[in-house]
Formats: structure tokens, C-alpha cells, sequence
């Protein structure tokens, strides 16, 4: 039946052809004012919801236990709820983490923009990946190379308007597990664009090229038996080192498409990320996809209604289910911080065993990256619920025995404090 | 006289099924209302739920359920679908639950796109097949919110739960 | 359409009026028939799913690691899974628990048949509660008043047919909570009449009165609070103390009932036990509830498509959840028997800090009731999947940290030894 329909049959016609990879998504929108009037509201957006939601509060002075957690690294000095796409060039100009110190940017690779900018695609294109990269965030900003936020250009192919990787490391990440992307179907198209940039990376070498861990595969073990690899093999050995416990540390960002695509219930049953980040809206007669994206929950009707008629319950079940991984994250975090103290302990007494001391690193960082991938995942637990809270309960696990055994390295029975966060007066806060 | 045997056979023949189509009601199997459907007791729980379901007002169950492409089409398959069920109802073969089959889904599929043409033209077509069908999303539109369900009709907003 | 269905027009009349209470189903099944027969099917059920399923297979065979954690207590000699209800009299007649020595089901008392006989109804009104458990299971099998296995009499009113609470254990914990079932809609009852057996119970005093431990609610954590209360009041103090490690020890059995009410997605969205458990078959032109009770897998085109259209995808994730469940289960008894090493060494240690003794058993018969109402609970997670995770995730970080509190009461490094039974060689086996 779609067949019997080619594309030239549309109700609307292009009015103007859009050149490949056009950084403007003004251009794009003469011929779909629709999506990108839609895309312009995620400018507008700033209500919260429970969890999440479209304002940039601050997670550190909401769980100031992350101060801790991340301390020595600029996580600990700003780390912000994401909000709509339009802010994306905004927030990573003005972030804390790339301006500790005057001349940061003129430091930092400009690996930085990969994904904020439609601009990106056509950069790409001109300088390959390594080049972009090898640039600085501040020339990239001088030169004006890159001057738009999140756009058309970052999901579209122009002309054909289909959903495309755009992004190298995604090509490059999919190669590694012998997939190619243009066989996929449409319905996992609407998954995969998001991998564009809602996923866990890290960068390699020198040359801070961006690189997704997924060669084993993209599964929490699968994921840490890549970095233990690359640390074994020295490739990549941390994002940072803890600060007086001597953890090489793992740290993880926004891995969406890994957690989701793991199995969940909504994924299994065949739903994309945007059936509910991006609902169909009607506009007179006709719909189309919302552009406008932000947490689902802002707009259930819409985003759940078709599915569940029922969406008072479904909406009482993500309170539970949020509010449950909430707590289970905060346990996990007091765990981790009692093992971050016996370790520095221990670190700080020259008698410890060395070897049970290292045991007790590597235990933490694993326990660490764990709950990272948890905290750092945008859903609060939702996009994939049992999954998570299995991981969080491992985490928890990983991070005791930690303690354990730097307790043992230093044959000190003090370092077995549990409740070390609870008992800390005042609690740390967010450096202003 | 054995001449007209045939004959006598032939009328006697046209009688018995003219008897049997008056009482078994068989001509209403030629029409198209619901009702006939749910003749048949196993079609109760898709008369029910297409009943309580939204489209009752605007459809019938063949407006989904048959091709329209043309009258020829459109009877051919009334008539092969029509012998299916008849033939399985009647030799006892119903299954427990009764799925639709995926030629089913496809005439069913061309029918929301027939109506709703307009709604659905920019986000169905594209350069990519639509490899999904519109109950995948509006699950409740043809036979409410679980389909064929035989259970009693629940609502939880009815069902307190603490 | 309900409503228009008046029950005097019900296609079948009544043949014969059945007495109250009437013990014997083949009474009941001669105006019943399609009912009774498919009960007496629970008889001839055998085969296993994955975790469940209907043979009698030992727990302790399949996981030894209970065998350690029920040391001291019957459930170390004989743990089977459940089958049919047809079966109920004959397995608890010849469970290993009440045969541990020759006279033991004269010292039983009755109690045991509490949910095992259609017998009880009538008898319970004869006798009243404390006189039924007054009674010793010798006495009872030995007069004869119990005979029948579970049948109609456990759930139906005779006469009107309608589902009933026939346990008076439940119904006086449901008036502990201010509830009466008689006010419950007919989607309540039908997972209420489950909650007369499928519920943790204990028994209360000397006279060993059944009681369910509902007072503060039906929650982990309520029902743990109502057996602290208990414990500080005196009114009980343990299901039994486990060897050489002096721990006041509660053992949890079948909260089928709690754990599936405790808001999971089932429950919220309205659905009950008899939904998947007794679905609706058809015989001929009549479809009636299939009173052939068993692990809903083993015809899930029926229980599991009445409202999942796509039941491949269902199974898939019920497979991802036990799994899931399993290993987080087998990680939080690995926590737990570390910990029990641990509080036995401390305890034999005349050194040790009774204080911090104190705590550690404490935190300890905390952590284990938490994993075994998930372990004893029938269904591997599937029941409600986040709320058993969470509870495993919590449970294991208790064992942990009794495990320290032992290894501190001890001034004992040694104790924070981890991974003690996959050290153990060769594993516990059940006893024969
Ligand atoms: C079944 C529906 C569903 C699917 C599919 C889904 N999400 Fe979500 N998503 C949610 C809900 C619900 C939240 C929680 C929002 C909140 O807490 O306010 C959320 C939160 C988020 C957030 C944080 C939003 C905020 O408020 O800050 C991001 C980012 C996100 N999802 C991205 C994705 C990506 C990428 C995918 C696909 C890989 C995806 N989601 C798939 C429902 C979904
Ligand atoms: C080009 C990179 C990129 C792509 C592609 C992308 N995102 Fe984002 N997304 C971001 C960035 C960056 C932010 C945070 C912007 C900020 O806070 O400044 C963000 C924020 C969000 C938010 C939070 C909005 C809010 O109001 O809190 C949601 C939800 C989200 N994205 C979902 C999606 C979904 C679903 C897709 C795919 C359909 C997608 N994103 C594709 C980079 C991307
Ligand atoms: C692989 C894609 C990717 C790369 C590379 C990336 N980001 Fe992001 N960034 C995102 C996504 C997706 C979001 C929204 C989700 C979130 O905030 O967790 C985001 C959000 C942000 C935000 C807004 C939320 C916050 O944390 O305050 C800032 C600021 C930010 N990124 C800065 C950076 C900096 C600095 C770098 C380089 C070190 C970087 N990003 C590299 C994808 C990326
Ligand atoms: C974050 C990723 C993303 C960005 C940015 C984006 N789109 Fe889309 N767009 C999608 C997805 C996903 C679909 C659904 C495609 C499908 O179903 O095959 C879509 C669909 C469309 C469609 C098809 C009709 C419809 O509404 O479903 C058009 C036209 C479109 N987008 C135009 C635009 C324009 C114009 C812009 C820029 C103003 C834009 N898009 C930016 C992800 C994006
Ligand atoms: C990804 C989910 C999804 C799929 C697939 C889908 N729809 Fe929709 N549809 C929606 C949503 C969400 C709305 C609500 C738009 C609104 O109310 O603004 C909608 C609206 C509609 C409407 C207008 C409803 C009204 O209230 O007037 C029609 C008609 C419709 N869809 C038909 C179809 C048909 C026909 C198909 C298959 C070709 C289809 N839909 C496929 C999600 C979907
Ligand atoms: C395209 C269809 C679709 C959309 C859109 C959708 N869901 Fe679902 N949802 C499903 C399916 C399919 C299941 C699996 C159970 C089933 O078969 O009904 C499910 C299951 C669930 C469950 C039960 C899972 C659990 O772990 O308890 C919840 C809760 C839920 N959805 C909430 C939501 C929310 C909230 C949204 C919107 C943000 C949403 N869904 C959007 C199709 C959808
Ligand atoms: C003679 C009794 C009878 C009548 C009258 C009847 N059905 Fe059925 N129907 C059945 C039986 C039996 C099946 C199961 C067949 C199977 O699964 O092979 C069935 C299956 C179906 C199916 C699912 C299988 C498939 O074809 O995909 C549909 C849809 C259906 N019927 C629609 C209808 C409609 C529409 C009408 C009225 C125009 C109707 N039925 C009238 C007996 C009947
Ligand atoms: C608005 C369109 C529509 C109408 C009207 C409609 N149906 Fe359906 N029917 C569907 C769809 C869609 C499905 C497939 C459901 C699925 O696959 O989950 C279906 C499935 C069925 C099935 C198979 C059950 C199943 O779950 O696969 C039967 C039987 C059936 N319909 C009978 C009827 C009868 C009888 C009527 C009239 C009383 C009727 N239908 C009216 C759309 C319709
Ligand atoms: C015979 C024509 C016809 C067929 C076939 C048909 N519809 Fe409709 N449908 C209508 C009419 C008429 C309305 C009401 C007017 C409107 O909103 O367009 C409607 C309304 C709707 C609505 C909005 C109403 C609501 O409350 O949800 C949706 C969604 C929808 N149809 C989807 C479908 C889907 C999906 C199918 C196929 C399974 C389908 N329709 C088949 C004629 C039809
Ligand atoms: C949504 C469906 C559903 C509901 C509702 C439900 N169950 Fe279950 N139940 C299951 C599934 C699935 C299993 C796992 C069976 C297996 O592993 O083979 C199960 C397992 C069980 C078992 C163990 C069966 C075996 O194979 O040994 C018992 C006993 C049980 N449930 C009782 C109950 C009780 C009592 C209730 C209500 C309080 C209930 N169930 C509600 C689906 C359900
Ligand atoms: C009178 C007490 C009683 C009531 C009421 C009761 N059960 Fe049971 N149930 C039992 C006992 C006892 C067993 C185990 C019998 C055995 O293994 O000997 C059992 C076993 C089961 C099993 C396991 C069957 C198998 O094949 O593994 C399931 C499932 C089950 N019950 C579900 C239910 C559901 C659902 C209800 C309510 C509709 C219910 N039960 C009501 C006492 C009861
Ligand atoms: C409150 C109701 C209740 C009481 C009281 C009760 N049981 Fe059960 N019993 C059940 C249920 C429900 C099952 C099925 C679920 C299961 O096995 O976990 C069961 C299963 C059993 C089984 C078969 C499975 C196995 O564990 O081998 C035996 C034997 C048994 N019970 C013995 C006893 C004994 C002995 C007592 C007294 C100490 C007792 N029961 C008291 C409800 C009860
Ligand atoms: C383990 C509990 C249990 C036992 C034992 C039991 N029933 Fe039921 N019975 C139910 C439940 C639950 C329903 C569903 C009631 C409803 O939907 O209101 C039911 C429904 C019925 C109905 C109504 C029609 C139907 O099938 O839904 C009849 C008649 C019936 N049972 C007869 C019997 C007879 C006869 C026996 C003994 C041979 C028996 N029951 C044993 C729990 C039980
Ligand atoms: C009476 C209706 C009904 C029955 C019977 C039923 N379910 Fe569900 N199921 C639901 C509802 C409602 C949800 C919540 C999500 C939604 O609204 O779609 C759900 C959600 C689910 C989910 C998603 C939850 C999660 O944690 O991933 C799974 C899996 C599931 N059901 C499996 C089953 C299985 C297996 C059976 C049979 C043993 C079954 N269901 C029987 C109504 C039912
Ligand atoms: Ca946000
Ligand atoms: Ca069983």
C-alpha cells in the first residue's frame, strides 16, 4: 500500500530544494514549517517534572552526594539537567566544566561540539573526523565554523528528508559490531538517529577523537570489558583519577540508547524513542511529528495516550518506578562514598597491602562506572526499569566489597563506617 | 418417467436449500451488518469490543475487515473468508483465541489508510516503507484498549487501587 | 453488557442445591461440571517452565546456597516446589518438615492443613480458629475431619457461587487494617480469595495460631516493622535462631499476594490473579474460568493473549525478568552466607564487641527476610518486578554491612572474606 504511493504523490510539494547537509534549519523549514516551528519551541520550554523536565537545576545542590562522587573531575563543579535542543550551543559555550580557568577553550578540543551543532555534518564532511577534532573549541568558535545549534542537518538527509547517521563515531561504532546502517528499518531509524549523540563516549589518545565503547557490545559488561581492555592494553586508562585514592575513574554520559535498547519492555515491543519523545500532532487535517522534544511526561496524552488508554495508570507506574530507582541510586551512592573514604584511608597509610589495595580500586571503579550509568542516564530509571535496578543492586554489591578489602589492605576495622555521607555536617555544596 | 428424475431431483434440491437458507438466515451473510458477525457466538468478544470501541459510530466490521479496492475484489474475498469461518466453525476447529492472520492485517491496514489518507499522508509515506501498523499505536481504536480480550470489561480508574 | 445479564438468566439452572460449606467438590461439580472437571486437572499437571512450572523439584538441589541459609530450620531438609492444588493434602502429609522424627505430626499442631483442605471452612466454624489450631495434624488426618484436598468450599459461597474469604486469619487482618472484604468490587475478590493461603503468615504464642503479619501494612518494610514490634514486645521473637550465629531468624513464605498488590503494573492497571491464573476457556458455546490452576507460561495464548495481541514479545521480557531476578537473587545469597560466616566466627570469638554482635544480627535478620520474600515468593520476579529488585538491592546491602559490623565486633580482617560458597568444595547437598 505505501508502494502504491511514491513519494512524488505528497500533499506538499518542496518549495525550495535544500542543499546536502545545510547547516540553516530556517531553509529547511520553508518546506516544513510544521517540524521546525516545533523545533524552535524546545527554546521555550522550562517547566520541571519530578525527575527531569526542561529547566537546567542543578544536580549537584539536588544530590550533593555527586560532589563527592565526582570529585577532581569538573563534574564536580557543574553538572546541569540537559533541556531543549535549541539550547545546545548555549549550555556547552557557557558551561562551568569549560571555563574553570580563563583559557580553557582555547585548551579543549573542539570534540566538545560534536553534538551541539548542526553545523556539524558539513564540518565532518570537510575535515573528517580526525581533523575536526584536532581543532580547538575556541577556533571552532572564532572561525564561526560553527554557528548553529541542534538542527534538521543533525537527522535528515536533505532532499530525501530519510533519518541518517550523521555522526562518524556512530558509523564507526556500528562497523566495529558489523552492522551497517542503511539496512536498518525505518522503525529503528526512529531509535537510532538519537544515537547520534544520546550515548555513552569517550575520547582516544592524544587527538581526543570521539569513540564510542561498543565493540563487544553495547550491554553495561560488555561496555566495561571494553575499558578494561583499553586500560589493559593502554589505550585509555581513565577520564580521571579519584583524588588521594588513586582510582583510575570511569565516567559515563547520557548512555539513552544504550539503556533503552537493552531489552525494555517498550523496546522489545518494537517502540521507538520517538513514538514518545516525538508524538504525532495534529495541524488541521493532517499530523505530523512533533519536533518540540522534552520529557514525555510534560505531555502524556499525547505521548502515552495512543498506546495506553488508560494514562492515569501508566503515569501512576512511572511515579513508582522513578521514585523507587531514585532511592535505590541514593543507597548505592552511600555505599560508594563509605568505600571512596576507606580507600583515600588507606591510600594515606603506608603499611597498606598494595595488591589488596589495588583489588579494592579496581572494584570501585567498576562499582562506580555502574552507578554512573544509571545517574548519568536522563530517565530516572523508566526508559528501561529492571535492568537498572539490577545494575544498581551489583553496583551496590561492588562498591562493599570495595570497602572491604581496603579495610583489609590497611588491616583497619574503622574503615568498615557505613553511613559516612548521612553523618557529614554540612554537606558539601556546588562551588558558585 | 425416469426423465424426470432430474428434474424432480433439482426441485427438490432448490426447495431443501431454499428452506435451509430461510431458516439458517443465510442471506443475511450476503449484507454487511454487524450483527450478522456476531451470529456466529464466536465473534461475540469482536462484536463487543468493536461495539464499546471508538469507530462504532463511523464503521462496520466489513468496512476494516474487507478489501475495497472494487466489487469484484471485495466479494471474492467476502466469499473465501466467509467458507474459511463457516468451514472451521462448523468442523469445531475454532481456536481458543482467534488471531487475525497477516493477510488479515494487511487488507485491514490499506482500509485506515483509505480513510484516513489525508490525516496520515506526510508521516506515512517517506523514502523509507512503513513498517508498522496503525494499531501498533492506536490500540484501542477497533476493539478497545486489549483487543479481543474475553475477560470482563475492566477500568481501573473503576478499580481503586492503593 | 454486564448488567443486561441479569444471573436469573443464566444459561444453566442449578441440579442440585449444594450445602454450605460442603467439603466434597464432586457435589459441587455435578451443577459445575466444566468447573470440577478442570480443577481435578491441578492432579495431572508435571511438566517445569524455566523457574516454576508443576513438578516437585527440590530448591534446595537446584541452589545449595539454601541449604546453608535455612541451616537449623526444616526448610534445610525439604524445600519443593509447589504443584496443583489437588495435591495440597498429600505433599503436606509427606513433607520431610513434619517427618523430621517419628512423632513429629503429633507434636504439629493443626495449623499445618490451614490451606490445604477444603475440610476447613466447616471446620473452622465448628471449631473456631484457636480450637481448629489447638488441635495436632495427627489428630486431624487421624479422626478423619480432613479429607478433602483444596476445592470450591476454600473459595465459593455455595448457593450464590460468589468468591468469599474463608480463612478467619484473613479476614482478621483485614479488620486490623480497617478493611472489610465484603465491600470489595468483584475484580478485588478475585485476587482476595487467592490471599486465603497464597500470604506470609506465622503462628502466634504456644497455641500456634495463625496470624498474618498485616497490622501495619502488607509492605516489606511494614511487615518487617510489624515483626520488630513484635520482637521488642514479646509477642514473637523468631521463626528460629540460626545455629552458632545466635540470629533471631523470620522465614517468609509465599507473599504472593503482597508482593503482586504492592502496586505492580498488573495490579495498578486493574488486572487479577484469576486474569492470568484461571483465564477464561470456552466449551462449546458456554466459556467458563478455568479452574486448572498452574504457571500462566504454560498456555500463555491464553492467560497472556487475552490482553497481549503480541504474547511472543511478552514472553520474551517474562524470561528477561526471571533471569534478571534469578542472578540478583543468587548475587544477594552469596552477601548473605559471607555475612552468616562471618556472624558465626564473630560469635565464637569470646573477644567479641556484643554491641556491634548485636547490630550485625540484627542487620543480618533484616537482610535475609528480604531476599526470602523474594525467594519464597512463587513467581522469580515476574510478579512485580521493580519492587523485588529494589528489595534485592536493598537486602544485599544489609548483608553487607552485617558482614562488617561482624568483621569490627571481631577486630577480624579475616571475616571480610567475600565469595565464600563459590570457595566451598563440594557444595552442600540436600539431605535423603
Ligand atoms: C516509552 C516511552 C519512551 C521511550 C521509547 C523513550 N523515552 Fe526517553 N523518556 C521517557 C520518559 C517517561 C522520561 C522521563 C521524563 C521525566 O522524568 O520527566 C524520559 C526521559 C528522557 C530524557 C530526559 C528528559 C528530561 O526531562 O530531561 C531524555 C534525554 C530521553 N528520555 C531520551 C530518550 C532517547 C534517546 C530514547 C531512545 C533511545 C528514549 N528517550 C526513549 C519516555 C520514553
Ligand atoms: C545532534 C545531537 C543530538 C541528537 C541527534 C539528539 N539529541 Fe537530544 N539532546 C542533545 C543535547 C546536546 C541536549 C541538551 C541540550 C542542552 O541542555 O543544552 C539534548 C536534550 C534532549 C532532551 C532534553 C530536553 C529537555 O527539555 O529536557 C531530550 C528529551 C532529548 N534530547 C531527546 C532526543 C531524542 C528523542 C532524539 C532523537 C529523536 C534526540 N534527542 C536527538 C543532543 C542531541
Ligand atoms: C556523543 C555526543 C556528545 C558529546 C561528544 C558531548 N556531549 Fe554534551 N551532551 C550530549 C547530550 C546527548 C546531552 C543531553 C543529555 C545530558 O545532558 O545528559 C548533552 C548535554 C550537555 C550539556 C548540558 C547539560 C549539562 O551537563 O550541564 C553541556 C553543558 C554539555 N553537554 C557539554 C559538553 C562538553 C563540555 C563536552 C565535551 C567534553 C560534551 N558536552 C561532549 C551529547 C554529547
Ligand atoms: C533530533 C532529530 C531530528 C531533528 C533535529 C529534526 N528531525 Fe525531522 N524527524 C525526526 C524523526 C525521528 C522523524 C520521524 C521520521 C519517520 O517516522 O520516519 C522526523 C520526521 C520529519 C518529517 C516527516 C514528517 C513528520 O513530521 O513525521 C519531516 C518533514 C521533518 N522531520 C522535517 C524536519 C525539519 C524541517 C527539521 C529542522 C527544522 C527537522 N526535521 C529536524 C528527527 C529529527
Ligand atoms: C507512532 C504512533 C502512531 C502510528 C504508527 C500511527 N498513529 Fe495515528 N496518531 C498518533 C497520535 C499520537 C495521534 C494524535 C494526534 C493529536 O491528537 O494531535 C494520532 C492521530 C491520528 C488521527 C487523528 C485522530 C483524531 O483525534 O482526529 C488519525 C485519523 C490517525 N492517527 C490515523 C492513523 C492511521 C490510519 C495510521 C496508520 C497508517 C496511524 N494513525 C498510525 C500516533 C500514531
Ligand atoms: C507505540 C506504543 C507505546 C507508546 C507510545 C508508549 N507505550 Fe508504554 N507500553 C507499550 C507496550 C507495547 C508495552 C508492553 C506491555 C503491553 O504489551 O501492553 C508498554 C508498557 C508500559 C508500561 C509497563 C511497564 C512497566 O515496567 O511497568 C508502562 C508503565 C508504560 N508502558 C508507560 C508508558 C509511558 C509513560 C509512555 C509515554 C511516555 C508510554 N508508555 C508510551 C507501548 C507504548
Ligand atoms: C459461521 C460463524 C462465523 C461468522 C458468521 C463470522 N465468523 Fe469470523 N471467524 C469464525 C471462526 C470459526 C474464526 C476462526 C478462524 C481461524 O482462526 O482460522 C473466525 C475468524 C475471524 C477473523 C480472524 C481470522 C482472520 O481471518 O484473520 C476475523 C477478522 C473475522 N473472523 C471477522 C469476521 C467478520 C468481519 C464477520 C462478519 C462479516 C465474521 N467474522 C463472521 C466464525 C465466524
Ligand atoms: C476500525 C476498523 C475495524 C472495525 C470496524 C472492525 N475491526 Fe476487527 N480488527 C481490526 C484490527 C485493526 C484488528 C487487528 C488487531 C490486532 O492485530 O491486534 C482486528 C481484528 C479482528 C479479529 C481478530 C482478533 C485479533 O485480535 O486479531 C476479529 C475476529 C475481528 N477483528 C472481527 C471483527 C468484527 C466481528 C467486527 C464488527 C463487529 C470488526 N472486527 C470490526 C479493525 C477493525
Ligand atoms: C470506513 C472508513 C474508516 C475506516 C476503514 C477506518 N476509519 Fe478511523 N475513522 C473514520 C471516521 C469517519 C472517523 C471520525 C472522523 C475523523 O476523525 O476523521 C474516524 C476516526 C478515527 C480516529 C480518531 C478517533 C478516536 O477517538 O480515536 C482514529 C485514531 C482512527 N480513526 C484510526 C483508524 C485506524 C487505525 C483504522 C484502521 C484500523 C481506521 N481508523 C479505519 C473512518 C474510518
Ligand atoms: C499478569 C499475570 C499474573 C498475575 C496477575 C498473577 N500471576 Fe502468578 N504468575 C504469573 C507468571 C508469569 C508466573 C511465573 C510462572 C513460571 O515461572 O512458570 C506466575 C507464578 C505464580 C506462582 C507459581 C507457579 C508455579 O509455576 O509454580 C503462583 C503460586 C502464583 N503465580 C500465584 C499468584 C497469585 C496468588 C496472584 C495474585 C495475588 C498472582 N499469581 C497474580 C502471572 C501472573
Ligand atoms: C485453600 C488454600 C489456597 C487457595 C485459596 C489458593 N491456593 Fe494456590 N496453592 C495452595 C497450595 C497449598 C498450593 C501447593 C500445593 C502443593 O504443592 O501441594 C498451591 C499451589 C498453587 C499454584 C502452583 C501450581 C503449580 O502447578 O505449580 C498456583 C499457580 C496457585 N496455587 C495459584 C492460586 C491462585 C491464582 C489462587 C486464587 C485464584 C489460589 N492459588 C488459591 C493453596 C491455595
Ligand atoms: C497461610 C496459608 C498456609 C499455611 C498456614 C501453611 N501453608 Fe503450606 N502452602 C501454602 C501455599 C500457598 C503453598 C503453595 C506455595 C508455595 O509452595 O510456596 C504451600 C505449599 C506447601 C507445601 C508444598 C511445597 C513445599 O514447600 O514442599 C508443603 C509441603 C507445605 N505447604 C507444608 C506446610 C506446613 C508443614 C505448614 C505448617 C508449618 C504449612 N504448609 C502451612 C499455604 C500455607
Ligand atoms: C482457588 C480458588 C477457587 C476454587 C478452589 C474454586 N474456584 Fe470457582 N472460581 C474462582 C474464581 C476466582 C472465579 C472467578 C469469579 C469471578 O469472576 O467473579 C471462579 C468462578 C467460578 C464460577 C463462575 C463461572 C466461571 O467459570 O467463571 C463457577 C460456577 C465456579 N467457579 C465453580 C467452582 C466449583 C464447582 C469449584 C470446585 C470444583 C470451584 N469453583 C473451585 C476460584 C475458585
Ligand atoms: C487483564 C489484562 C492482562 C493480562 C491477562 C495480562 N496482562 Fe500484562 N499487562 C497488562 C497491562 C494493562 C499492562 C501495563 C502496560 C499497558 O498498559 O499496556 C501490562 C504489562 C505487561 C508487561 C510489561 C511490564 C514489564 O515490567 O515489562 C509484561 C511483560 C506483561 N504485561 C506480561 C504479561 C504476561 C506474561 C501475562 C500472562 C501471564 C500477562 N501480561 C497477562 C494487562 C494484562
Ligand atoms: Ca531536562
Ligand atoms: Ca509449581
Amino acid at each position: 500500500f505505501v508502494n502504491n504511493n511514491p513519494p512524488q504523490q505528497r500533499a506538499m510539494q518542496p518549495l525550495v530544494e535544500i542543499k546536502a547537509m545545510e547547516p540553516d534549519s530556517s531553509q529547511w523549514g520553508i518546506n516544513f514549517p510544521n517540524e521546525y516551528a516545533s523545533l524552535l519551541k524546545t527554546k521555550l520550554n522550562t517547566t520541571d517534572t519530578t525527575y527531569g523536565g526542561s529547566s537546567k537545576f542543578s544536580h549537584l545542590e539536588k544530590d550533593p552526594r555527586q560532589i563527592i562522587l565526582f570529585a577532581g573531575y569538573p563534574f564536580s563543579k557543574e553538572y546541569n539537567d540537559d533541556r531543549g535542543h535549541e539550547w545546545a550551543l548555549t549550555d556547552v559555550r557557557q558551561t562551568a566544566r569549560l571555563n574553570l580557568k580563563a583559557g580553557d577553550p582555547k585548551e579543549t578540543h573542539a570534540t566538545c561540539y560534536s553534538c551541539k551543532s548542526s553545523n556539524n555534518p558539513a564540518l565532518w564532511n570537510e575535515l573528517g573526523l580526525e581533523g575536526y577534532d584536532a581543532m580547538t573549541f575556541q577556533q571552532m568558535t572564532d572561525s564561526g565554523k560553527i554557528q548553529n545549534s541542534i538542527g534538521c542537518a543533525n537527522c535528515h538527509e536533505a532532499g530525501t528528508m530519510r533519518l541518517i547517521v550523521t555522526n562518524p563515531s556512530l558509523e564507526a561504532a556500528l562497523k566495529e559490531q558489523g552492522k551497517d546502517w542503511r539496512t536498518f528499518s525505518r522503525q529503528e531509524m526512529r531509535s537510532l538517529v538519537c544515537a547520534n549523540c544520546h550515548v555513552e563516549y569517550y575520547m582516544v589518545g592524544e587527538k581526543k577523537v570521539l569513540h564510542f565503547p561498543w565493540a563487544e557490545g553495547t550491554r553495561i559488561d560488555q561496555i566495561l570489558a571494553y575499558y578494561d581492555k583499553a586500560l589493559a592494553e593502554g589505550t585509555f586508562k581513565a577520564d580521571w583519577e579519584y583524588p588521594d585514592a588513586k582510582i583510575p575513574m570511569l565516567k559515563a554520559q547520557h548512555p539513552e540508547y544504550e539503556m533503552y535498547t537493552a531489552g525494555s519492555t517498550h523496546y522489545n515491543a518494537g517502540v521507538s524513542c520517538a513514538d514518545c519523545h516525538m508524538p504525532y500532532v495534529r495541524e488541521g487535517a493532517a499530523k505530523y511529528s512533533m519536533h518540540d522534544i522534552h520529557s514525555p511526561l510534560k505531555n502524556p496524552e499525547l505521548a502515552c495516550g495512543q498506546c495506553h488508554t488508560d494514562t492515569e495508570s501508566v503515569l501512576r507506574r512511572v511515579n513508582l518506578i522513578q521514585d523507587q530507582v531514585y532511592n535505590t541510586k541514593l543507597a548505592t551512592e552511600n555505599a560508594l562514598i563509605d568505600s571512596l573514604t576507606a580507600i583515600k584511608t588507606a591510600t594515606a597509610n603506608p603499611a597498606s597491602n598494595a595488591t589488596l589495595l589495588d583489588e579494592a580500586r579496581a572494584l570501585h571503579r567498576k562499582a562506580q562506572f555502574m552507578w554512573d550509568f544509571v545517574s548519568a542516564e536522563n530517565s530516572m530509571g523508566f526508559h528501561n526499569p529492571e535492568y537498572i535496578l539490577k545494575m544498581l543492586a551489583d553496583s551496590t554489591d561492588l562498591a562493599r566489597q570495595a570497602q572491604m578489602k581496603a579495610s583489609q589492605a590497611a588491616s583497619d576495622p574503622a574503615l568498615l563506617a557505613t553511613g559516612v555521607y548521612n553523618a557529614l555536617d554540612p554537606k558539601p555544596s556546588p562551588a558558585k | 418417467m425416469s426423465k424426470y428424475i432430474p428434474i424432480l431431483a433439482i426441485l427438490i434440491a432448490v426447495i431443501a436449500l431454499g428452506i435451509f437458507a430461510y431458516t439458517s438466515e443465510a442471506l443475511t451473510y450476503a449484507g454487511s451488518r454487524p450483527e450478522t458477525c456476531a451470529n456466529c457466538h464466536v465473534m461475540d468478544a469482536a462484536y463487543e469490543n468493536w461495539y464499546h470501541g471508538p469507530h462504532e459510530k463511523w464503521t462496520e466490521c466489513v468496512d476494516c475487515h474487507l478489501p475495497h479496492q472494487n466489487v469484484l475484489i471485495y466479494y471474492l474475498e467476502k466469499g473465501r473468508t466467509g467458507m474459511h469461518d463457516v468451514y472451521i466453525f462448523s468442523t469445531g476447529q475454532t481456536p481458543e483465541l482467534i488471531r487475525a492472520k497477516p493477510e488479515t492485517k494487511t487488507i485491514i491496514m490499506e482500509n485506515c489508510i483509505r480513510c484516513h489518507k489525508n490525516t496520515i499522508e506526510a508521516v506515512v509515506m517517506g523514502p523509507q516503507t512503513n513498517d508498522r501498523f496503525c494499531w501498533d499505536c492506536h490500540r484501542n481504536v477497533a476493539h478497545g484498549a486489549r483487543g479481543l480480550t474475553l475477560l470482563p470489561m475492566q477500568d481501573s480508574t473503576l478499580y481503586p487501587t492503593k
